[in-house]
């Protein structure tokens, strides 16, 4: 039930972005799908989509692994605030180029790191309370796109 | 809108008109290449100052007096202007008040694309000897594509001997360059320190024994040349000129494979495609394109980054000017004293090896930046040299009192 | 296998054993924690030389004679070493000799974990101003887990009240910081400048205007402190040390949000789990580690580029203590020739304001890496210093001469 409505809020969010024209062209509706593809539908992902081919987790985690949160809805909500954020930015061309991850989804990004290296990390990471955090991606910057 | 997005990408850039290979005019080459071109067109604007840079040919000796007394006796005394846009070169160069009738040909190298096809025609040798009066004054054309493309292929070339004779000398062969060093190697060219050799004024750059700062003093001394005599002190003086190539080469960037075109000409998206901007200018105002793609940190932080470094420089970099400055009243007041000559050389030797360190930053367009930690040790070394100048001649004093 | 590596994962925190706030030996705290605990045992190896740094208890005074004459006065004078790893502390602090039966107990705050405990038992005075011979002299453990981990979560914490109650002048409430300022708040503890302020001895920080050389002599002047008097020149000196912690801070690695830790105790894997490597070193003998997690550059170019750095910085320090020396002898024939003190004290205050600005490079642990440009400028200005010291000097001898 959940997962149907967000998909229709997605679709909503990106309709409305676009039209649905050029949503169909864009393979707007590949937004929804886990293959990294979908994301490089939009050229503008293309550099990380190409550097992502070459980095050490294009095996083991695609672009939805890292940028969605890991709960049904958590993944369908970030993606409808990012697909429509995308459209909008990619229709309008009103955005910092080059392309900056904002504060939610870095978040997103780090929980998944601490996701699928739990156990790795859980000695340097027991004695964290939420405002004690360390940042993975302060030292492991490249690891989904070389740069 | 993304249909004209979509096309681009293939379309791009498979157009192409024949251009000759004496095509000085950038426009007939902006057929084929509207981006290019149209960014090329933009080095007209003056944008104004940035801190220490910009695009503004505002009067240096104006807004840092110091000059005055430090180029004593030298053209730079008369006219130094800021740089701006390559669509300028040959106006400045027409219109400072640093040449005169008797200006060789040899001042013309840099400015205009039509060098690249006389110095063929007439060979370096005669080129170089003529007078700018007679050749270099009738150029029109400014810095174009013919100086950093080879028209048929589009890839980047060298256009002036003396960048090739100079890599030669080093047993650095240009032909031989990767991309990414002609991506470099087209702008030293130019922007590199240089001097003009013998009566025939044959434009050198003394990079026989490197391209540091120590090196370059150890070439010169070697062939004994010297630019200009200082008219207050009597020193035989050097003076440097652009050396941006040298400085960044011993720079972090450069030792990171990162070129000038990196920075200076980033890539930008043209619709889909990657073109190079052509509007060549001070990064500073264009921070996005030009560090941003890599490095993740904000406009702002980078701005205040370059900050930091150009403060330091420029800070040092007055010291340094008092501490020569103070050099040169000593050395007058010895020579008004009566110092002869043979007492006056080893304090006139120190103001040369001083100052010729301070130009090689003051000089240097980047005010550090290029290379921040090397340009302070540089200029650490000119402060000792000129305080010691100072101390021979006071030491004469003393004598001259004496005796 | 996968069963294997969940428990020893989860079992890690849960073996917990209670450690007790006053716990000074790393043993208990080690049964808990076997891989840290084993690392830092490791800073007892010492493992030699690297360019400029490593672990090795070498004389300086032997390897660098300039030393001598620049502290001429000093304890510096008779015994300085090279430090080494946490786990020599204690030893070193005991075996110099720079102590004798007046030191005051200052001296140990830096040098054991048993500190943290007394220093809340007697009070920070009462510990100061108690005498080394009498308090610190019989502790045996060195520096500690105590030091800088709160035994109940394992947090780091600060167990010294002066680098609190320096950031408490300065606005910021350690309490407050950030996870990855901590990781160089521990450090900042020990890794300063510092003096003895009035009869208590007490421990400061002379950070109130700020962590840079200038405003660190700012404070210094307003307060009017001296550490010693020249032997050879009668100067008012000041002992400046090892301010990583201030040099780190104006780098761009402290820009970058890169801790003390990250570079000298970077994670390490362990079976299949990551540990902080809590032997503590020169980073260069673990560039692996240190530096490529970061930097995408080999070992060896990583080698490369500190080596570049450091012998920028090097060769100009050297230069800079020639200059101090010159300086130093010109003041002293100048006093041998009678001048007085009135006449004296400009080019005595110039020493000072040269040998400080030297010392704080040279006591400084990285030659120049922790802040590459900063430190050069540093040099620059205490090259001017030294030369207007002897040149004052220099005059002097003309008046005592003329006189
Ligand atoms: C409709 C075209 C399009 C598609 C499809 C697309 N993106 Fe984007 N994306 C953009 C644009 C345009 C931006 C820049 C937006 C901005 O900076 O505000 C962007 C920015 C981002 C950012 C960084 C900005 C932020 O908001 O944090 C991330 C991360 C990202 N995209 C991931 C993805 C992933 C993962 C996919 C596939 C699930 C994807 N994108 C599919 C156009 C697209
Ligand atoms: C292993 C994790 C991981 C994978 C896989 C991954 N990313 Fe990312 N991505 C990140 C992180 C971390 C950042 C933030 C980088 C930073 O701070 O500069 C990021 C940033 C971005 C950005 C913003 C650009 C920037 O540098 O801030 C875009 C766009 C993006 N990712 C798109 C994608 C696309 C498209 C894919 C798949 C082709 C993908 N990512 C795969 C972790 C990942
Ligand atoms: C979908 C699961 C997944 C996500 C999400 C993920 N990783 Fe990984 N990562 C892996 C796997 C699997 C490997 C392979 C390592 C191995 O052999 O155990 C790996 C390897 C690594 C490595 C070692 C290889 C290298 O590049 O040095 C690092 C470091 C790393 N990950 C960091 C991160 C960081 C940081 C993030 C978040 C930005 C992240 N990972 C997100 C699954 C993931
Ligand atoms: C890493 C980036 C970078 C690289 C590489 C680089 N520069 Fe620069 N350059 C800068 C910055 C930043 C400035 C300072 C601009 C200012 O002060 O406004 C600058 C300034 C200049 C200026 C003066 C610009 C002005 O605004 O007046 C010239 C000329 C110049 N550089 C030429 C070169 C040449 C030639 C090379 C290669 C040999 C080079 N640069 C390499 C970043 C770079
Ligand atoms: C043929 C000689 C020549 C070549 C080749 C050349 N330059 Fe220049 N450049 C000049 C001259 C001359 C000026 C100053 C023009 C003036 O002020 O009239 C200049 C000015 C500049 C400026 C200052 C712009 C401003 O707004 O202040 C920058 C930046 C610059 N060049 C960078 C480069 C780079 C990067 C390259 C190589 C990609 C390059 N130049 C190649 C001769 C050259
Ligand atoms: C090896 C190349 C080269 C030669 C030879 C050369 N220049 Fe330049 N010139 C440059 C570059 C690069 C710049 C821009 C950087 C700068 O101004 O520092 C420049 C800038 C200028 C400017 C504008 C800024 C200013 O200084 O007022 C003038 C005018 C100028 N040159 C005149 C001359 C004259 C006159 C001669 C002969 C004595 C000469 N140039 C020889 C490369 C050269
Ligand atoms: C001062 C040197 C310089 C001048 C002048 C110059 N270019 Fe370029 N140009 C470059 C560099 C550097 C590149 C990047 C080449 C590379 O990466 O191999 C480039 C790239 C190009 C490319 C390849 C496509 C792209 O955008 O990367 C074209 C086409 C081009 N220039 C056309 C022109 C035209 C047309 C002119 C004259 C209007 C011109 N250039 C003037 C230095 C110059
Ligand atoms: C093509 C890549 C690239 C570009 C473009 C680039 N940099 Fe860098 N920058 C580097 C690398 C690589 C380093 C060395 C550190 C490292 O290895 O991570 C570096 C180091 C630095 C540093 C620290 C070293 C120092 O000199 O203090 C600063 C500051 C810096 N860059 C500023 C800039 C600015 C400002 C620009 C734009 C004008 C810029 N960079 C453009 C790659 C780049
Ligand atoms: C970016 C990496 C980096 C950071 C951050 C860093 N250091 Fe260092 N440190 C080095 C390097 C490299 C050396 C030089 C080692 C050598 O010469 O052998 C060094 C040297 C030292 C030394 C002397 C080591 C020896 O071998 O004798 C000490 C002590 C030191 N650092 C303490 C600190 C403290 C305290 C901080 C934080 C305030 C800090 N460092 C931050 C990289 C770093
Ligand atoms: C309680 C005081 C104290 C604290 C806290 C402290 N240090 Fe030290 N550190 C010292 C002393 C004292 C020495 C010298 C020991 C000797 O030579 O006997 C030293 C030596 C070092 C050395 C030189 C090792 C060698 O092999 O030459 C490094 C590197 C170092 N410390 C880094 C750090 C870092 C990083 C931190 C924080 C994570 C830190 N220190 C925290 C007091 C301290
Ligand atoms: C604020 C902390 C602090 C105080 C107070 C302190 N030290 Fe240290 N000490 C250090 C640090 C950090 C090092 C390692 C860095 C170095 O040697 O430069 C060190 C190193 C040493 C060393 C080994 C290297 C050498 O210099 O021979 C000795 C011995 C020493 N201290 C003795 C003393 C004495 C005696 C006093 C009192 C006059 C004292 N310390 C006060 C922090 C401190
Ligand atoms: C000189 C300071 C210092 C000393 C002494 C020290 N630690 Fe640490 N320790 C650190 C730092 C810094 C971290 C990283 C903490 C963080 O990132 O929050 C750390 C982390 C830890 C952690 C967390 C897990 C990990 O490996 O990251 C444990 C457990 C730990 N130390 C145990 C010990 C034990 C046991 C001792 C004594 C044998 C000890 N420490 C001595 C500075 C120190
Ligand atoms: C301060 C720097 C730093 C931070 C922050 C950091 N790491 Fe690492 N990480 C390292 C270093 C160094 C290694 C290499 C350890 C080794 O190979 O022994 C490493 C290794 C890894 C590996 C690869 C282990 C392997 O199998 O080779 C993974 C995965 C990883 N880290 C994930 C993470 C995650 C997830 C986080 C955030 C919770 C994180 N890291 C935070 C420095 C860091
Ligand atoms: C946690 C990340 C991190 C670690 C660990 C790290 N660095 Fe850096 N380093 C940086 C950043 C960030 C910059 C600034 C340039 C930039 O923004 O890319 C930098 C810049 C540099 C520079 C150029 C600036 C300068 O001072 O000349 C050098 C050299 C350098 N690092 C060497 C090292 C060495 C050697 C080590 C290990 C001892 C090291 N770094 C460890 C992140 C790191
Ligand atoms: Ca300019
Ligand atoms: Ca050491």
């Amino acid at each position: 039930m959940i997962r149907s409505y967000l998909i229709l809020s997605v679709c909503i969010g990106v309709i409305v972005g676009l039209g649905s024209a050029t949503f169909y062209y864009a393979k707007g509706y590949s937004y929804m799908l886990d293959d990294p593809a979908a994301c490089n539908n939009c050229h503008v992902m293309n550099d990380q989509y190409y550097s992502w081919q070459k980095s050490s987790h294009r095996s083991v985690a695609t672009c939805n692994d890292c940028h969605t949160p890991n709960t049904t809805i958590g993944k369908y909500t970030v993606k409808a605030i990012n697909g429509w954020n995308h459209s909008y930015a990619f229709t309008s061309d009103d955005y910092h180029k080059p392309i900056r991850i904002n504060k939610m989804n870095m978040e997103v990004a780090e929980e998944n790191c601490r996701r699928c290296h739990d156990m790795l990390t859980h000695n340097i990471t027991f004695h964290e309370t939420d405002d004690t955090k360390i940042q993975c991606t302060s030292c492991h910057l490249s690891v989904g796109h070389t740069k | 809108n993304i249909f004209e997005k979509k096309q681009e990408a293939t379309l791009y850039p498979s157009v192409f008109k024949p251009v000759g290979d004496e095509e000085v005019d950038p426009k007939v080459w902006g057929e084929n290449f509207p981006f290019e071109y149209d960014t090329y067109k933009k080095t007209e604007t003056n944008e104004g100052q940035t801190f220490y840079g910009g695009s503004d040919n505002y009067q240096k000796l104006d807004k840092y007096p110091n000059l005055k007394i430090l180029f004593s006796g030298n053209p730079f005394s008369k006219d130094y202007r800021e740089e701006r846009g390559h669509y300028w070169a040959i106006t400045d160069v027409k219109e400072t008040e640093r040449i005169n009738d008797k200006t060789p040909n040899t001042c013309i190298t840099c400015k205009s694309s039509s060098v690249a096809v006389d110095i063929k025609k007439m060979g370096p040798e005669n080129f170089y000897k003529a007078m700018f009066k007679d050749v270099g004054a009738h150029y029109d054309k400014s810095i174009g594509c013919l100086d950093c493309h080879d028209p048929k292929t589009m890839a980047l070339r060298i256009s002036r001997p003396a960048f090739i004779e100079a890599m030669e000398r080093r047993g650095i062969d240009v032909t031989k360059a990767s991309r990414q060093e002609m991506r470099s190697y087209v702008c030293g060219q130019c922007h590199v320190e240089y001097y003009f050799k013998g009566d025939g004024k044959y434009l050198t750059f003394p990079w026989d024994k490197g391209l540091q700062i120590d090196s370059i003093e150890a070439y010169y001394d070697e062939v004994n040349f010297n630019d200009w005599t200082h008219e207050t002190t009597g020193s035989p003086m050097l003076k440097m000129q652009h050396p941006e190539f040298e400085t960044w080469s011993t720079g972090i960037h450069a030792k990171s494979g990162v070129s000038c075109a990196d920075c200076h000409m980033p890539y930008v998206k043209n619709g889909s495609v990657k073109v190079t901007d052509h509007w060549i200018r001070s990064p500073l105002k264009n921070v996005n394109n030009a560090c941003q793609t890599c490095h993740k940190w904000s406009e702002q932080e980078m701005v205040n980054r370059v900050k930091t470094i150009q403060d330091r420089t420029y800070e040092t970099m007055y010291r340094t000017e008092l501490a020569i400055i103070d050099a040169i009243n000593a050395i007058k007041a010895a020579k008004d004293a009566g110092a002869t000559d043979e007492q006056l050389k080893e304090a006139r030797k120190l103001h040369r090896r001083a100052q010729l360190r301070w130009d090689f930053v003051a000089a240097e367009n980047s005010m550090g930046f290029h290379s921040p930690q090397e340009t302070l040790k540089t200029l650490s070394n000119a402060i000792d040299y000129a305080r010691q100048s100072q101390l021979a001649a006071e030491r004469l004093m003393k004598n001259v009192a004496v005796k």
